[in-house]
């Protein structure tokens, strides 16, 4: 009864963020099995930009804005070209593939379905209900970009400095080699 | 894993000390690259095998051969004056100038040179010079192409269509004009080719101080020629380079300057590599050398044309450059081409075909210390010290 | 069509999840496990964002995704430079041949 | 000018005239066939009695759509026979030269002209639709009046008169008016109609860059450029390149991956017209006004690498590795000066929303962040630089040096593929350049003051409201404005690249890392402080206060300056172009 309510409220641009969404998630998630699936390492890197784009749209549906282009620049744009150098240096030929046993993929698997099963009825059905505690619909009010960065700058201040430590501690890591 | 065997799977204990391994950031592949034979920077059909590491050029190997015709074998079948064509085809770019050396060794051998009146002289000169001109504006304007200057290129071209021009009024031709013959020249000036000459050579002077602000002394351009390419005047010696090559590297040596070249009665200069932006005998060196000297042919030429006004009506070809029996002797003889220098070895034997022709090509020679200098150099500086070699690759085939 | 809620983002993060796991155990190319990892990292930063926008509605769930995605950059860095001294000393970066204790 | 003629028309007149009689007929019945649908939708609605309020009506909310969609249909159809029918005449019409130039204004005017009449509807059906209020003021053109959207629709559908902002009292019996706006209360209709003027703009951008691009080459290299096709200076070039790459041989090098080869065009072209959702033309010329507009455009920017370095990877070829390689860590160096050098006018303005930035600088072009004070002046050139790296123009077009690399990562690419990386480039070259333009020059807002135009309405005494609305746009801000600042930074580039060598990829990492990047952080650092003494909440220096003022002044004179030299080096240039090329003429050349 009350999802029907819920339907009939729905104005036209609900519908299309639904089908966005699916549409988002679609290419995510094909993307993300073309990664697990295609032995051609360069083609797997290429899966993940899909990935990465697929979930930065959904980013841009979750009113998200300013994590959404900072995935695709950070992550699309250098930590993706990153791997890629790191493909091309260190692979003699393009096609360099390593195979594994049949009877460790099939092992993957099974494990990959165990957990996924295992964590999606644990988030909707089990003890933790999360999805039964979230509303119903988005809520009204989501955070604008100069909250994310005011709270970057004030509350989480030492933590952001930490990160930007960590960053560059790889940074001199990699110049004492 | 028993099932994944990798082509070459190396020894983990392998002789790779562990010095190695810290001096290196990383292992990386040396890679054997074709420049060429059908390359925009090699200007023509030359190839150079790359051995690079990343961008790094470690060796760079000149092959020749792309454009082989014969050209001294033809020599051997047919009389000197039938010659005279072929040689053009060589250098293309100083067709007159190659005329010019065949025709002057053909003409000493024969002892046809006492005979040549003074105005054939004069016009071969003019002829030379501003041949050494337009070649000199061809190297510029390519070797602008090579650094990524596209201008520059046009520009000369533009100025060359001039030269071309005056020549095709005297010849015919534009590009292989056996204008200089043996005997003389094939026929006397157009109407008015001093006047239009003297026209173009007062717009053409103050051109060349445009090309220097524009390409010369960009900051650009001295970057990437500066201090690239180096070849000490010990080197050039060695190596026989002639020509802006050698002169590039501080070597003060013009055959024009030498007793008996003809030219012993003209004031110019010769300019010579002085390290002005970098050190000497890198490419800016080489590069400048040649506008300069385009300005010193400038000056070569209105004096010739002063002169040449004294002397009209004089017989410009000799009858007997076209009968001419080689005597049983042989003759080395060399001009300053707008290259270096080029011979001619000729050997007659009583008829009038000759027994041996060769050439010495001062591409040829330049060439060969590609090899040397592009050691340890970027892949970006080998299409620059190419250009400033500025080789015609239809003159090291032959 | 199904409305989109929060659930929907949990089983999409969970799929993730899992292929980022499975991407992490079957490959055995050095530089495929670590996009199995970032697989897996995007999957958590999924369920923050949807957590912010559904449950909380405050910022703080962005700020973590801030986090998490710096962090996978700088792991991403050091991961590679690790691979790259890997392949120096076995030329490979297949890691079932990183069984030898010794640089 | 020839004539064109296709290759099949020549081949079988005689073959082809039949197809052409069938073609006409079936393209005639089609559009007779339209008839009987208008009629009935027509019925259907009984557009005269219908009532505002019976719009909520699914039936009648299908009509209108339905009768406009076949009404199209028909123009379309019908235009298409006659165009069969007198292809002849047609092209005879095309072949002078004057006719096709008048077409050729007449489609880049139109094409600007429906965009902002689209942005204008848009715009004043976004915001006056669903609040029915008594007045409303056109976003910045700043006229207020009485007729909302709601209520022009009203009025319309009982037939009176209507007062419009820009043509006037329109008086019409039957409610046209209403039925064209009805489609555009739906944010999909405004949306489809926004990506269909965006796609037209950016697709002019390359064919006019390429064309453009020729020409002043030729300029450049005292030679014409293209002049052939099309008749008036070669202005069809670009289709006839674009006609002739279409038809070309699609190679794939064997031994290469196929697929990436094939697929990375598409990721090289797709990003930077993705760039152009954010990119705002004027205040509501926008298909999202994102507030992270600016990162999303970089982050657009960067992930065109990625089709970059897959099309050198797939190529096998080893020239082509190389410019891909050099494309990849000349992009990855340089997003990071540039988007520093970008931080610079958000931290000056306090927002990062494009939109925002801009309309901080409205205030005449001595408020433009370009000569708002010195660190942002050079923050300007910091960015011009460095954006010249990541769109690969000269001097840092290292990825495709031809003298060096052959073509570099373009050296297998033929054909279609090939021009796709062309369209890719020229679209992120008019992204920067447009990101430059609102950063830096003020985006769409005029050099004079916003107050300027009412003070020349005023002294000009112009009492009709059609100018006074064109003299307020112009005067104001106006989408003309950015589209001109824009081109003009374009320019610029074209200008750079005939003009400069090229520099080596050491020089150019060295650039980077040695100069751009310690530069931008000074830079940024300097602008911070500036800001925070200048700024009245922050230290409000009183002396920083007056020495930003005469800096700003002298920026600003140096900014005129530097534009009337150039404007008076290409006048004397266009005074004295035989003079320039030389005085020894063409008809004076020796032997002639």
């Amino acid at each position: 009864m009350d999802s029907v309510a819920a339907e009939q409220g729905r104005s036209l641009k609900d519908h299309m963020d639904d089908l966005a969404f699916y549409i988002f998630a679609a290419i995510s998630v094909a993307s993300a099995f073309g990664v697990v699936v295609s032995q051609n390492i360069v083609r797997t890197a290429l899966f993940l930009l899909g990935t990465l784009g697929g979930v930065a749209g959904l980013y841009f549906l979750l009113d998200a804005n300013l994590i959404a282009v900072i995935q695709l620049i950070v992550y699309a744009g250098g930590t993706l070209i990153l791997i890629v150098f790191g493909i091309m240096l260190t692979s003699k030929s393009p096609w360099a593939e390593f195979k594994p046993p049949k009877s460790q993929i099939v092992l993957a698997a099974f494990v990959g379905l165990l957990m996924f099963i295992g964590i999606t009825s644990l988030t909707l059905s089990g003890e933790v209900n999360w999805a039964a505690r979230a509303t119903k619909t988005p809520l009204a009010t989501s955070p604008k970009v100069a909250e994310a960065g005011e709270a970057l700058l004030t509350t989480y201040l030492v933590p952001f400095e930490v990160d930007l430590t960590a960053i560059g501690a790889a940074y001199l890591a990699k110049t004492e080699k | 894993m028993a099932d994944v065997i990798l082509e070459s799977q190396p020894d983990i204990n392998a002789d790779l000390s562990s010095d190695q391994i810290q001096q290196q950031d990383l292992q990386t592949e040396e890679m054997l690259v074709n420049m060429g034979p059908q390359h925009p920077a090699t200007h023509g059909v030359l190839r150079v095998v790359l051995r690079t590491d990343g961008e790094m050029v470690l060796e760079a190997v000149p092959h020749i051969g792309y454009l082989h015709r014969c050209a001294e074998k033809i020599g051997e079948t047919v009389a000197p004056y039938q010659y005279i064509p072929y040689t053009d085809r060589m250098d293309y770019l100083a067709g007159m100038n190659n005329n010019l050396a065949f025709a002057q060794a053909v003409e000493k051998l024969t002892g046809l040179e006492s005979e040549i009146t003074e105005r054939t002289k004069l016009i071969r000169i003019v002829f030379a010079e501003l041949n050494r001109i337009a070649s000199h504006l061809v190297s510029f304007g390519t070797y602008g192409l090579d650094l990524g200057a596209f201008t520059p290129f046009l520009y000369a071209f533009r100025e060359r269509e001039y030269i071309l021009d005056l020549f095709e009024s005297a010849c015919g031709a534009r590009l292989t004009y056996s204008y200089i013959t043996v005997g003389g020249v094939t026929d006397d000036l157009p109407e008015r080719f001093v006047d239009i000459t003297r026209e173009f050579l007062d717009y053409f002077e103050p051109k060349v101080h445009e090309y220097n602000l524009l390409l010369s002394h960009n900051h650009i351009f001295i970057k990437r020629t500066a201090n690239v390419g180096v070849i000490t005047a010990q080197e050039a010696l060695d190596y026989g380079l002639s020509g802006p090559v050698l002169r590039g590297s501080g070597v003060n040596f013009d055959l024009r300057k030498q007793p008996g070249s003809g030219y012993e009665e003209f004031d110019f200069n010769v300019p010579v590599g002085q390290g002005e932006k970098g050190t000497v005998g890198d490419c800016w060196d080489r590069y400048i050398v040649r506008v300069s000297e385009m300005l010193e042919s400038v000056k070569i030429i209105r004096q010739a044309l002063d002169k040449l006004d004294g002397t009209e009506g004089q017989e410009t070809l000799h009858k007997k450059g076209k009968t001419l029996k080689l005597p049983a002797d042989e003759i080395y003889y060399e001009i300053e081409n707008p290259r270096g220098q080029l011979g001619f070895f000729v050997r007659g034997n009583g008829s009038a075909i000759p027994d041996r022709v060769k050439a010495r090509g001062p591409s040829f020679c330049n060439l060969c210390v590609t090899e040397k200098v592009c050691e340890d150099v970027l892949l970006g500086d080998v299409a620059a010290i190419i250009g400033s070699i500025d080789v015609v690759m239809g003159e090291v085939d032959r | 069509m199904l409305a989109v809620g929060l659930s929907h983002y949990l089983v999409l993060s969970a799929l993730l999840f899992s292929l980022g796991v499975v991407c992490m155990a079957t490959k055995r190319n050095a530089i495929g496990i670590l996009i199995g990892v970032e697989l897996v990292l995007n999957s958590a930063n999924v369920n923050l964002i949807a957590f912010s926008k559904f449950q909380t509605g405050l910022v703080d769930g962005q700020v973590f995704a801030v986090f998490v995605i710096l962090l996978a950059a700088a792991e991403a860095a050091l991961a590679i430079a690790i691979f790259m001294n890997f392949y120096n000393n076995l030329q490979t970066v297949d890691v079932d041949r990183g069984d030898v204790l010794r640089g | 000018m020839a004539s064109i003629t296709l290759p099949w028309v020549q081949r079988d007149t005689e073959k082809l005239s039949n197809y052409r009689e069938k073609a006409i007929r079936l393209l005639a019945f089609i559009a007779l066939a339209h008839i009987p649908i208008i009629l009935g939708a027509w019925f259907l609605l009984d557009p005269l009695s219908t009532k505002p309020a019976d719009l909520q009506d699914s039936k009648v909310l299908l009509v209108p759509p339905l009768c406009l969609g076949s009404i199209g249909g028909m123009l379309l159809f019908a235009g298409a026979a006659f165009a069969i029918y007198a292809y002849e005449l047609i092209g005879r019409v095309l072949s002078a030269p004057w006719v096709a130039f008048i077409i050729f204004i007449g489609a880049i005017f139109g094409i600007v002209i429906g965009v902002w009449l689209h942005a204008e509807i848009l715009m004043t059906v976004q915001r006056d639709w669903m609040p029915a209020k008594e007045t409303s003021v056109i976003p910045f053109v700043g006229i207020e009046y009485d007729h909302t959207v709601q209520s022009i629709y009203q009025n319309n559908l009982e037939g009176k008169s209507v007062d419009f902002p820009l043509i006037g009292a329109i008086s019409i019996d039957t409610p046209i008016l209403a039925y064209l706006m009805f489609p555009l209360q739906f944010p999909l209709v405004r949306d489809l109609v926004a990506v269909g003027g965006i796609i037209g703009f950016i697709s002019l951008i390359p064919g006019f860059g390429i064309w453009w691009e020729r020409k002043v080459a030729g300029r450049i290299q005292s030679r014409m450029g293209p002049m052939r096709a099309g008749g008036w200076h070669g202005w069809a070039q670009s289709a006839a390149d674009g006609i002739k790459l279409a038809f070309k041989e699609d190679y794939v090098p064997p031994g290469g991956d196929g697929v990436l080869f094939r697929l990375a065009p598409y990721i090289t072209f797709i990003p930077p017209i993705c760039a152009f959702i954010a990119l705002p033309f004027a205040t509501a010329w926008v298909f999202r006004d994102l507030d992270v507009a600016l990162i999303f455009i970089l982050a657009m920017l960067g992930i065109e690498v990625m089709g970059v370095i897959l099309a050198g990877w797939a190529s096998n070829n080893k020239w082509s590795v190389y410019g891909a390689m050099r494309e990849a860590c000349q992009m990855v160096s340089y997003e990071i000066p540039m988007g520093m050098a970008l931080l610079i006018p958000v931290m000056t303005a306090g927002s990062l929303s494009l939109t925002g930035i801009a309309e901080a600088q409205s205030g005449g072009f001595w408020t433009w962040f370009v000569f708002v004070n010195p660190w942002c002046f050079l923050a300007f050139f910091l960015y011009y630089v460095a954006s010249l790296a990541s769109c690969k123009r000269a001097p840092f077009d290292l990825p495709e040096s031809e003298s060096e690399l052959v073509a570099g990562f373009l050296t297998e690419y033929s054909g279609f593929r090939w021009s796709m990386f062309f369209f890719g480039e020229y679209v992120a070259m008019y992204v920067v350049c447009g990101l430059a333009a609102i950063l830096f020059l003020g985006g769409w807002m005029s050099p004079f003051p916003a107050s300027s135009a009412e003070w020349f309405i005023a002294q000009a005494n112009i009492e009709n409201g059609m100018l006074q609305t064109l003299v307020k746009s112009l005067l104001a801000a106006n989408p003309i404005w950015f589209i001109l600042k824009a081109t003009f930074l374009f320019f610029v580039q074209l200008w750079i690249r005939w003009t400069l060598p090229r520099i080596r990829i050491d020089q150019v990492l060295y650039a980077c890392v040695q100069v751009l990047l310690p530069a931008t952080m000074v830079v940024l650092l300097g602008n911070t402080l500036w800001i925070l003494g200048v700024s009245e909440n922050g230290l409000n220096l009183g002396w920083l206060i007056a020495i930003d003022g005469i800096i700003n002044k002298i920026l600003a004179a140096a900014g005129v300056l530097t534009l009337v030299g150039i404007v008076g080096i290409a006048a004397y240039g266009y005074r004295n172009n035989k003079k320039l090329v030389g005085w020894l003429a063409v008809d004076q050349l020796p032997g002639k």
